[in-house]
């Protein structure tokens, strides 16, 4: 079904964890649909994107296109990272099938939410930038299982 | 990739070696149309005649209640559509549940648009139908209630003798379908008042592609396929005889080691789901524990999702299946978790293991191992995981 | 008996060694469900689609417009119901013919008490459509046409692709049941402008209980067998995995040698014909001379009835069929030959003789010797031919 | 699908054949529905059947009953000889498939014909018989095939 770059992004995940002071952090997605993408981008002074990182609660395409995507904007410009699309990211990952081309939508968003955070922390506009859709919805406290 | 364990036995089985031998024959020698009249065919003929027997046998039927199909599928769909059509002068609404197959859901949803209206049964959060509930739903207009004898996600067993007794009460015919059940647990038609029963050839180490359906004696139906005169004028086709004979030898083996093989299921899978529940947190087993497939564990993983999981155990060599959405391509997870209540992220973390009699302790613990492994590694990279420590940390 | 001499390849064929062994490795090993995403089942998933892009070069269709069916019978069955359900808001006037299997007849009959107007078409003594009887039949709600290949008893080809154009230049979908014909004759879906086509593969070598329909995309089509969402939602069942890759098999070997088939097959066929019309007499040749496929030979032997020449037959080794109503258990003869004409006593008496490329020189001699013997001794015992023979002598 | 006893009468069928002048014949059946059974009556002055003769058109189970009733009838009075019912003859048969019934009745029919014609013939009344339905259709003068 999937890819060898898919796999291999989904089996050896690139960049997974968590950031302690992100200089923007973003989550999209929706627990209901079964996707959840968290990134944090840690930005130098000059708007380059010096780190990446990521968590994701979804399928092989959901972790392996957030894989991809933190190592697509490693190392490039703001405005270089808001060109990192979801065709960018399937492209790079070999393609995928196609009930599973959501999952790269998600990464492109997971970008623009984490660079919407940093614009907002920093109080600067982006260019070509708009805020994220949050659909991600509180975890209800269910009981415990 | 080390050795195959293959848990989906719920999904298809492998067909076993005597059973393949039993067909062989039928393939490049004994390859007659049965419906022919030349001695050469003739012995195909008593040779599917003794398979219906068999088959009818396992549940009780008479020969002539036998119906050969395509398989489960068509069972289902064909007992609702017919009866729909042989019955619409009596009246037009059905009664089901909401955990039945998709089979039997998405004929219902056909039917619910060329007028007929069916009512969908909520279960209890074991998966159970309430035969309360039931009770309330007939009307004088009820020609049919179509209710699983086992559910194929969370092996849930329903009361179907309690609802073949309402449904007979009542004069209402009583479909169940048993594909998961046929041959895996005593099923006797007459003392669970069955009317109609669908199974299928490859859940029980038989061949895909060949499924029957029960028809009681007196149930008006009418044909869904129609054509040749096979099958007494109900289901037309020429026969798919080494299907049949297939079916029939896996039906007799199943049968004769019934009793031992629902007793070695059982104490793996409770083996198990008691490692599972006792080694990994934030698990729920979905689906009654007692009143349960003895080769089925589901279970649900807080805060992953299941087709993460299910890659990561293929690439241990782990065959299982998983409730959630993106195995299917659709968004909503398994309408049967749904139905005895599971928020959908919870859901979208089930993993079906169905076992066989092959199955060895061995295997069951090294799955177990393995998954606690995964578990482990899919929630340490879930955002849902870090907010939920989080929460409890603060 | 002595040697088996198996002409009766029209109602099944043996299924080949070399497909047995494509298909066993399915039963035991590559078990797997396809729709299952570990890596065990992808590999059975690849070779389905490999099996169906094979199925899809015999006549010349797209991949993803081949579906996987039960048999001839539920194609049949799905083409013309689903396609009433999904044009309805277009018409619901089907145009097909007199000769069509009952597969299609039946469902017809069907449809019309659902209220679908049929025109069943004539055809000539040599079993053909009349294309303008076709043209006249067309009306504003005309939907589809549904009419066969090749007529499995008497073998005679429809000028299909005449019938594909007059189709399209109506804006009607064109069916036609290839169940005789597929992998026999060549059939391409874009020159011949068909929309749907019905196959099985037990007609050509290959196992039972798997069919195929070809949709051609864009064609709005129904489910028939509704549930889980195999076949791009369209046919739900668990896939025959065995017997999808044994029909491929089959239809590549058939393609492979397709044309020294055609060539050997008629050289045999014409041979029976000739020593039978030149050595007994009173006699009938049913069927098109030339527009006929290559395997079929048809007589009617006046003065005798059909089931007591199959089991003299039977008694020499030799496996035929008869449209005779006494081997099918109704009083009237088959349809086909009576809307070729033929009077009912005449209908009775009638042989069908379908060969393979096994068949012999030396067996259809056998054949026809014992068929002279056998005719005879009927007729000595045939209170029509008494009466015959007194009439002649007056 | 047929008893041992109905091959063996198909096989062998006894008393195949023409009588010149027979006591009595009777044609039953109908070439429309494949069926038509002749029956022959050789019966002397004590009103007993010596020979029986028959020619069959039809199926295995036909030409089997048509046998097996001229077995039946032969050296029977003609009161006996209407006792020979469909019912005899299958069981004499070993039974029928359901289908091929409608073949014992014709055999039956054929006997009552043939006695009808010997009644006619010596302007007797047999009791309890009735004049047979002669439901055979002349040939039609087919052109020749
Ligand atoms: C022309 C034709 N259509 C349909 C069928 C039905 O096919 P199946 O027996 O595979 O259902 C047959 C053969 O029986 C046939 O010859
Ligand atoms: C409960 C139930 N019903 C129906 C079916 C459909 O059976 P088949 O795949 O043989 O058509 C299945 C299995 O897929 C099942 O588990």
């Amino acid at each position: 079904m999937y890819s060898e770059k898919v796999m291999d992004h989904f089996s050896n995940p690139r960049n997974v964890g968590e950031m302690e002071n992100p200089s923007g952090v973003g989550t999209v997605g929706n627990a209901k649909c079964g996707d959840i993408m968290r990134m944090y981008l840690d930005i130098d002074e000059n708007g380059v994107i010096k780190e990446a990182k990521f968590k994701t609660f979804g399928c092989g395409a959901a972790v392996a296109t957030s894989s991809m995507a933190t190592e697509l904007v490693k190392g490039k410009t703001i405005q270089e990272a808001l060109e990192v699309t979801n065709k960018a990211v399937m492209e790079a990952l070999d393609g995928l099938p196609p009930v599973k081309v959501h999952c790269s939508l998600l990464a492109e968003e997971a970008i623009h939410a984490a660079l919407w955070d940093y614009a907002q922390k920093n109080n600067i506009k982006i260019e070509g930038l708009k805020p994220p859709v949050n659909d991600i919805e509180e975890l209800e406290e269910e009981e415990e299982y | 990739m080390s050795k195959l364990i293959y848990m989906d036995n719920a999904a298809t089985t492998k067909v076993l070696p005597e059973v393949v031998d039993t067909m062989l024959p039928y393939f490049t020698e004994k390859y007659g149309n049965p419906s022919a009249i030349y001695t050469f065919a003739e012995q195909v003929s008593k040779d599917v005649a003794t398979a219906r027997e068999t088959l009818a046998g396992v549940i009780g039927a008479k020969v002539e209640e036998i119906y050969f199909t395509g398989g489960g599928s068509e069972s289902d769909n064909w007992a609702l559509k017919a009866t729909v059509e042989a019955y619409k002068n009596k009246g037009n609404h059905i009664i089901t549940s909401k955990i039945e197959h998709h089979a039997i859901l998405h004929t219902c949803a056909w039917l619910e648009k060329q007028g007929v209206e069916v009512t969908y049964l909520d279960v209890d959060e074991n998966g159970l139908v309430k035969i309360e509930d039931l009770k309330k739903a007939i009307k004088p207009t009820t020609i049919l209630i179509s209710i699983m004898t086992a559910n194929n996600e969370i092996g849930t067993i329903e009361p179907i003798k309690e609802i073949g007794a309402i449904a007979k009460e009542n004069g209402i015919l009583f479909h169940t379908d048993a594909v998961q059940a046929f041959g895996h647990i005593p099923i006797n038609v007459d003392e669970m008042n069955i009317d109609m029963l669908s199974a299928s050839g490859h859940k029980i180490n038989g061949p895909k592609g060949i499924g029957l359906m029960y028809i009681r004696k007196g149930v008006k139906i009418k044909s869904f396929i129609h054509g040749g005169a096979q099958e007494r004028n109900r289901r037309a086709g020429t026969h798919n005889v080494p299907g049949i004979i297939g079916f029939a030898k896996a039906a007799e083996i199943a049968v004769a080691k019934m009793d031992e093989r629902i007793a070695y299921e059982t104490k793996i899978r409770d083996h198990i789901i008691k490692r599972i529940e006792d080694e990994i947190p934030y698990v729920k087993i979905n689906g009654d524990r007692v009143k349960r497939l003895p080769n089925n564990v589901n279970v649900c993983f807080r805060f992953i999702e299941g087709e993460s999981m299910l890659i990561l155990l293929a690439q241990q060599g782990i065959c299982g299946s998983s409730g959630s959405a993106c195995t299917s391509g659709s968004l909503d997870p398994s309408h049967v978790l749904l139905a005895i209540g599971l928020p959908h992220e919870i859901a979208h973390g089930s993993l079906r293991l169905s076992i066989s009699d092959e199955t060895t302790k061995e295997e069951a613990d090294f799955v177990v191992d393995e998954l606690k492994k995964i578990i482990e590694r899919l929630r340490s990279m879930s955002p849902l995981y870090e907010d939920f420590v989080k929460k409890q940390n603060k």
